[in-house]
């Protein structure tokens, strides 16, 4: 049986040339809302795209419904626009046959944890190589605007006039209890941190997990002001860095000390408190992880963003590939006639 | 002292007891070792939907025919002529499809109290004269079971699990069958118990001298070789052969094949059998639902491998708007449903034919795929690779349809040499000079496949309606018209490459008995029995059930009455009446069980008179 | 100066613009004051996938036509007589559908360079001498908008968004309609922030004024109220008639309403509505599915109250599964399917109505399920209300089919007095006595609902078969076959239920033309245009596709030729001949567009010459 | 609208009676093999209800496809045997139209967490009183012997011949990533625990999550094994109690201290560490029960079972009733004329 690689050997080999963001755009206009967040995101995908040395020819953005799923038509790459909810599956297909890919995917907070959430979490336990890019907009923007399962409790949209009764998810948390190997939260205005996030998932070696806050200006406009705009953004966000103590603030003086289990905000003015008191970021530390994911349900603390959680551990597909090369090693490479005369058969004159 | 050999020229065995009981391994060690003495054979295994349903009910009887002979066997066989009952139980359920006249090998110690009451007798048959029109022979089996290895001081467990290989020596005996197959399979299953492969054969052995020594059975059998074409062969269910059809295709395309499947019964073991041959590079990926099933295999097939997708009812019921997406797509993907009793989760371990409207006209909007349904357990190879075939040749995804009589019967199988499949040419799209996805061949209609990794080829597909020629999102009204016509052209365009349908029988006549799928065999018994008592009546079965063969309507023509007999309320019936505005007559039961050739031949009478 | 005024009998007007420009809005306000002042209606709304697609750009083009008139008025129109477009873009899309001499109202600010090129025009048509067969207005809308409110300091962003009251506030002059209804909605709408009021306010009157006091305009017209039958209206769109069709039928019932729905486009809607009556205890459950959005509903049907499910064709595949589960439990259940363009996500936004095969025979095995077929917006209330009458007195999902046109368009409705709809009578199973849950009415077949919570009735109920009477899980091939059976007969019986179909014309005659759902009104329109010029030609239209009507096969037998046209490439034509043999002429269109009268017309032309 | 209350006012009220383990026995036979460890729930769960007190017809028990799902037609009360994966989600309509019912579901590795599993988490965010307990077999049983997504990596099954290829989900992790608001671990061989975890779920507002080991002893015999039998479960088992240090071994002599974030084994007998220095268990301290849960995925620890977590906050059916409630009060019953006619409207003559 011939093997992909076989089958393109007489396509031409490009050698990769020097990308730089705009050969990541496609033809293809971009059909967003003026103002939306999506196109951050799709920007920094493509800022960051150049420097991974990848082909283009080798990257492939898997989607599912919703606006954020359009956006693999707006990337220079190979593009799979799906079915609703079913991004993860399709792209664990495809990453499993064809491991040398680079598979990304591209879902929304409906997409990926409404319709899709059984799929999400099966690619996080099975550790897939798959990079999903999860755009929070807690809205469901493309069929114009009911609650998603990460709108806050109370919220009144389309198909909540009294204001949604459920209790959201915290996508980290999911993501956590599905024993993803890499979890991380970006946020559409904050392009710096967002491109960071993107590049360690690119070389993270299993899935990653990236939540990012996206502002849907047409239904949920705001949404994530509080953690975005200049005004607030200092004293409501915290940015995590391995190894960093969780120091945050307009002016850095006040950090994050644990209590117990529980992270409290402390003032490191008063002299009460120093930077020594605080947690130091360990993106390998699974139980601080569950920790600073769940601070977003705490009141009166920051938000935290960047990366939470990051450890390798084997991947699907490599045990996959293990077990076919051991099982060639010991039969030889399969053919027709070892298949259908192998085993019991008898002869008839 | 030996008894008296009669010849005979075919023959049906019922093996019946407990779930646990190890009916299935004793049909199946039968039909090994009477494959390798080169019967024709066709076998039925009847097993009840608890896994090991409490012992002696009625409801936990777990039962496996096989119907062998010296000439050509198409049906399990109608009645038996051999009963083994392993408990009251098993004779209660099983006596109804026993002949006048037939054979009862009783496990006499499996009559107790507790067993008769369970099984709701009152008196125990074996005494009362109710099986008189019988011949019946009454076996302590466990007692004989137990004293052939009592030496070997095993546990009463493995002594009761052994007593299925004395009936199954007692049968050897009677049909003069060797053992050393059995014996082989023995010594390689148990190769980590060496005293369970002691035991075992022992028991095998005692159960065939039993046959020997005592006098209680009048005669012995022999059925001859039957006169098979020549060549070597194998015995194969219905799922092995698919599995290995697509394997096959594999091979001759030679691309991966990867398979997206959830468990479902009787779909199962075609996932089993696939996911050990990873020598072939076959990657089988067990999903969390039947969506992700098919959603991972049009994954791979995006990245050209061969997408395969296996379920039963219930989950192909999962998978029809992945089915849309993948017509949208125009990727190559070979579903298999293996058809269970329904609706719902209905009877998931019987047979039936109900899932072929749903394989048709399932799926939201126009959505076409063609549906090719399997005749026979051996026939699921050549099925499956067809379906492979158009697959890859048309880029489109093709629906398989078998069902629980084929995927679990089994029969003999000629091995096709490599050579004589068809071939499947499959060449991705690599040149980057003005490429453009939905462009087509102009024969088939295919799109050009090209897979990610080529570079130059950068393009995005999707669900939405594609604009003709570039594959961009178009929201047109004429493109959408046109593209709507243009998926249904191409499978309809398939009938092109199909050989014609040919009739068994005369080309024209009083009646055509039309069938698809898993009651070929039945129909073409009932209608070769007619044809020998001289009446007007031939067979046609239909393999292409969507798009039909081109000439169907004509042969449809050519006769006075037509009788489409089906497993289902009239679905094949239905769809012949509204393509060709022919009256035809339905036969349906929807028993979970196949067919009965006497049952289609009263009908046949009934027409004919 | 006032401009003379003209009498018309019917006129369609289209309003186009960008997603962003409020032309939903603007059309339905103009629709609720035409409805207001009596004349007869029908609406389409027709917009993009995107959401607020780039400014501009030709696939963001939003458009809504209404047509109205004086006398009866059953499609939205084949061709507008005057256009208002907001854009290059919105008059390039929309031309075609302008009848020759009919008005253009253009933006003429709208008109500069960068839309110009967006819209792909090299000129601007408004000065080529392209528009030349038309009545071509250029009004400085967006300038006239500002200068009208300047003096209230708004930013741009509001003052763009205000400028389609501009283009209402001159319709309303030209159509010689009020103002005060527009303005109370707008009081109300904006009640939050006086300034968008006043704003608002300010620009609809200065566009009618402008339309007053200009004389670019030639003629003023009126159309008088048509003669429709006496009594209390409404305007309404498909999705809120499909909502209160269900809320109704509940009500008469006396059950509780429990939705469990997924959004989609189109049918979201009826989500949204449904979800604003808490008190009438209506109950929604967005569930994080559609398989969880049936489940659900069938749990609540479970437990008494009626289940309803919302969907379009991609969420109608995916509840498939279940719906075989609610076909084998035999609970009530309404499954509704908004019908909109395919196969896959294909046009989300678009109308389509080839879902028939999926809901008649899109199911695993033999899982029977009646379906009806809305006609017009405002009959998916009585449709609705059947489908709930049915489910609940049969024991039986029903499913609905409406379509994205049905769904968004509106038109006026005379209400119903309470007492007109027929009755519900329901009645929990209570008595403990000899309760079999699957009992059977003797005329409906229905079985027993016992709902939990009622003492000494407590029993099982699942997806395997049912034991006949008694429900209990059976294997029994002959059950099996007598409950398949039994299930079909029960769903083909509710044909006794429904009253004869009834034919539009003649009872026989050259030609029939048979349609269902959503393309009533553009077959009434052809056929009685055909009938005034003396053909011989009938309109029978099915509601009820499954079971059909008893009478329908004798309906068929008295034309010389049957023609079905669809919005599908012949589903209900494949039914027809599969049911009644009877050879059709089948009229197809997949454009995601209603059909126009004309193109029906000419087809009968056709067929008629 | 009439309610349901009023639709069975004719109904006689039977007075609840005391019932006996028995009264919960429905007449149809059980059919799951000899040995198997679900006889064993079903008998506790028989056990525990008569002190209930819950009136026999005001129970439901719901469930999916596997031998698991067989539940319902053993249990003398209300059954719904539903299809694959569903009954958290026909559980869910369920209570939300008659919340006054105790709904319970039972549901099988592969039920609830493969196919289901989008359901499941759904049901525990949103927190429906519904009581899920879910038979860990680790094995499909009912499709006879493929491996479920709680099969640990490399088990040799059916489907698996070479190894399962995946990481198994922590189904209590899953739970709590969820946010479900009861989570408890019990054992088919210890009736005791298993009756206490039932009886404290019943109790319970909200979706009580019961993960139960479950013997398969036809193709997954002894999986918990060294958890449930006399010589290895003391020394293997550590039993959460509230407030109680966590204590365990055969003569009580070892207990889990956590160090930083995690749990190590000590010995209390040489005289290094006391009881003292134990972890106490809190069932209402969210960041321990993921400590106590990811134990599973550690080595060299004893499997922690009873109630890891319990709090209680808001059900949805709560907030429903609530809404409609509210409605009623502000606009009075619903009529159809008030339907009909309210907004806009006009006559014509
Ligand atoms: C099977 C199916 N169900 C429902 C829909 C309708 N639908 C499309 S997108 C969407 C949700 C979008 O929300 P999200 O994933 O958050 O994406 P966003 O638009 O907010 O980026 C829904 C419900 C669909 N297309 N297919
Ligand atoms: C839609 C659908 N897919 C697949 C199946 C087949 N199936 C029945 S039970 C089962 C898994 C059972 O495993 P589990 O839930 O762990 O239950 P157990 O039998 O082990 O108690 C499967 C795959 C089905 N009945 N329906
Ligand atoms: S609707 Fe919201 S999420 Fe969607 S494109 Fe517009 S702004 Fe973005
Ligand atoms: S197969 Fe396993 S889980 Fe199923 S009934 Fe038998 S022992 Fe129990
Ligand atoms: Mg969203
Ligand atoms: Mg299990």
């Amino acid at each position: 049986m011939k093997h992909v690689d076989e089958l393109l050997k007489d396509v031409p080999k490009i050698s990769v040339q020097k990308y730089t963001a705009k050969d990541f755009q496609s033809d293809q206009d971009v059909r967003w809302c003026p103002g939306c967040g999506d196109y951050s995101i799709l920007a920094q995908v493509q800022r960051v795209l150049p420097e991974l040395n990848i082909p283009k020819h080798n990257l492939v953005f898997v989607s599912g419904i919703g606006c954020s799923s359009r956006f693999p038509y707006y990337m220079d790459t190979y593009g799979f626009h799906g079915i609703h909810g079913r991004a993860a599956a399709i792209a664990s297909g495809l990453k499993v046959a064809r491991p040398e890919l680079s598979v990304w995917v591209a879902t929304g907070d409906g997409d990926g944890l409404s319709i899709g959430g059984n799929h999400f979490i099966h690619i996080c336990r099975r550790n897939i190589d798959v990079k999903v890019i999860l755009f929070n907009n807690q809205i469901y923007g493309l069929t114009k605007g009911q609650y998603s399962p990460t709108s806050e409790f109370g919220k009144v949209t389309k198909s909540s006039p009294y204001g949604a009764p459920d209790h959201p998810f915290n996508p980290l948390l999911v993501a956590l209890g599905a024993e993803a190997s890499f979890v991380a939260r970006g946020m559409d205005r904050d392009p710096k941190l967002l491109q960071n996030i993107i590049r360690r998932a690119a070389l993270h070696k299993g899935t990653a997990f990236m939540e990012v806050y996206q502002n849907c200006n047409v239904f949920n406009d705001g949404a994530f002001f509080t953690f975005t705009e200049k005004e607030t953004k200092d004293d409501n966000v915290v940015v995590l860095e391995h190894g960093k103590p969780m120091i945050f603030g307009k002016e850095k003086d006040k950090g994050i000390k644990l209590e117990g289990f529980t992270p409290i905000a402390v003032s490191l003015k008063d002299g009460k408190y120093s930077v020594n008191d605080l947690i130091i970021h360990d993106e390998k530390d699974t139980m601080l992880s569950f920790i600073l994911a769940r601070m977003s349900n705490l009141p009166n603390l920051p938000r935290p963003v960047g990366i939470f959680y990051a450890v390798e551990r084997q991947t699907y597909e490599q045990e996959v590939a293990r077990q076919i090369e051991s099982s060639i090693t010991k039969l030889g490479e399969g053919t027709l006639d070892k298949l259908l005369n192998h085993g019991e058969t008898w002869i008839i004159k | 002292m030996a008894a008296k050999i009669e010849k005979l020229d075919e023959v049906t065995i019922r093996f019946a007891g407990d779930s646990g009981d190890g009916m299935q391994l004793t049909g199946s060690q039968f039909t090994n070792t009477t494959a390798l003495l080169g019967n024709d054979l066709s076998t039925l295994p009847d097993y009840p939907a608890e896994i090991r349903a409490p012992a002696g009910t009625l409801f936990g009887v777990s039962g496996f025919q096989i119907h062998f002979g010296s000439k050509e066997i198409s049906t399990p066989g109608d009645t038996c002529d051999v009963l083994v009952a392993m408990n009251p139980a098993a004779l209660k359920v099983n006596l109804r499809s026993l002949r006048d006249g037939g054979i009862i090998i009783a496990n006499r110690d499996g009559f107790n109290e507790k067993n008769l009451k369970l099984a709701e007798y009152e008196i125990n048959p074996l005494d009362d004269g109710s099986l008189d029109k019988f011949q019946v022979h009454a076996v302590d089996i466990t007692k004989l079971t137990t004293l052939a290895i009592q030496e070997l001081n095993l546990s009463t467990k493995i002594v009761e699990r052994s007593k299925n290989f004395f009936s199954l020596g007692m049968m050897y005996w009677m049909f003069s069958r060797p053992l050393d197959s059995s014996i082989k399979w023995i010594q390689e299953k148990f190769k980590k118990t060496p005293e369970i492969v002691e035991a075992n054969t022992r028991v095998l052995k005692a159960g065939y001298n039993y046959g020997e020594t005592t006098e209680i059975f009048h005669a012995r059998y022999e059925v001859k070789p039957a006169s098979l074409a020549p060549g070597r062969y194998r015995s194969i269910t219905g799922n092995e052969a698919t599995a290995w059809g697509l394997i096959a295709a594999s091979s001759k395309a030679g691309l991966d094949l990867f398979l997206g499947s959830y468990p479902i019964t009787p779909a199962s073991e075609i996932l089993h059998e696939l996911s050990r041959y990873k020598n072939f590079r076959v990657k089988t990926f067990q999903a969390e639902d039947e969506i992700a099933g098919i959603a991972s295999a049009i994954g791979a097939s995006y990245g050209g491998s061969i997408g395969v997708t296996t379920t039963s009812g219930p989950g192909l019921a999962l998978k029809t708007e992945a089915m849309g997406l993948a017509v949208m797509l125009e990727l190559p993907l070979v579903i298999v449903d293996v058809q269970r009793g329904g609706p719902s989760t209905g009877l998931p371990t019987k047979t039936e034919q109900a899932d072929l409207l749903q394989a048709v006209h399932g799926r939201n909007s126009e959505a076409p795929i063609p549906v090719i349904a399997a005749c026979t357990p051996a026939g699921c190879f050549e099925a499956a690779y067809e379906a492979t075939r158009i697959a890859l040749k048309y880029m489109t995804p093709v629906i398989l349809l078998t069902d629980g009589y084929l995927a679990n019967g089994a029969e003999p199988w000629l091995i096709p040499s490599p050579d004589s499949l068809k071939e499947i040419p499959v060449k991705f799209h690599t040149d980057a000079k003005d490429f453009q996805p939905y462009s087509r061949d102009e024969k088939t209609l295919a799109r050009p496949w090209a897979i990610p990794g080529t570079p130059g080829l950068e393009h995005r597909i999707g669900g939405l309606e594609k604009e003709h020629i570039t594959g961009n999102v178009s929201y047109s009204a004429e493109n959408h018209d046109f593209m709507v016509k243009l998926r249904q052209h191409k499978v309809d365009g398939i009938a092109e490459d199909l050989p014609h349908a040919t009739v068994d029988g005369d080309e024209r006549g009083d009646l055509l008995v039309v069938g698809w799928g898993g009651t070929y065999g039945a129909i073409k018994t009932a209608v070769e029995n007619k044809r020998k008592e001289g009446k007007s009546v031939s067979q046609l079965h239909i393999k292409y059930v969507n798009p039909f063969q081109k000439n169907i309507g004509e042969i449809l023509k050519n006769y006075k009455k037509i009788l489409v007999p089906e497993l289902n309320l009239g679905q094949l019936a239905l769809l012949l009446q509204a393509k060709y505005l022919v009256p035809v007559i339905k036969l349906n039961k929807v028993e979970g069980l196949p067919f009965r050739a006497d049952e289609i031949e009263k009908k046949i009478d009934e027409l004919l008179k």
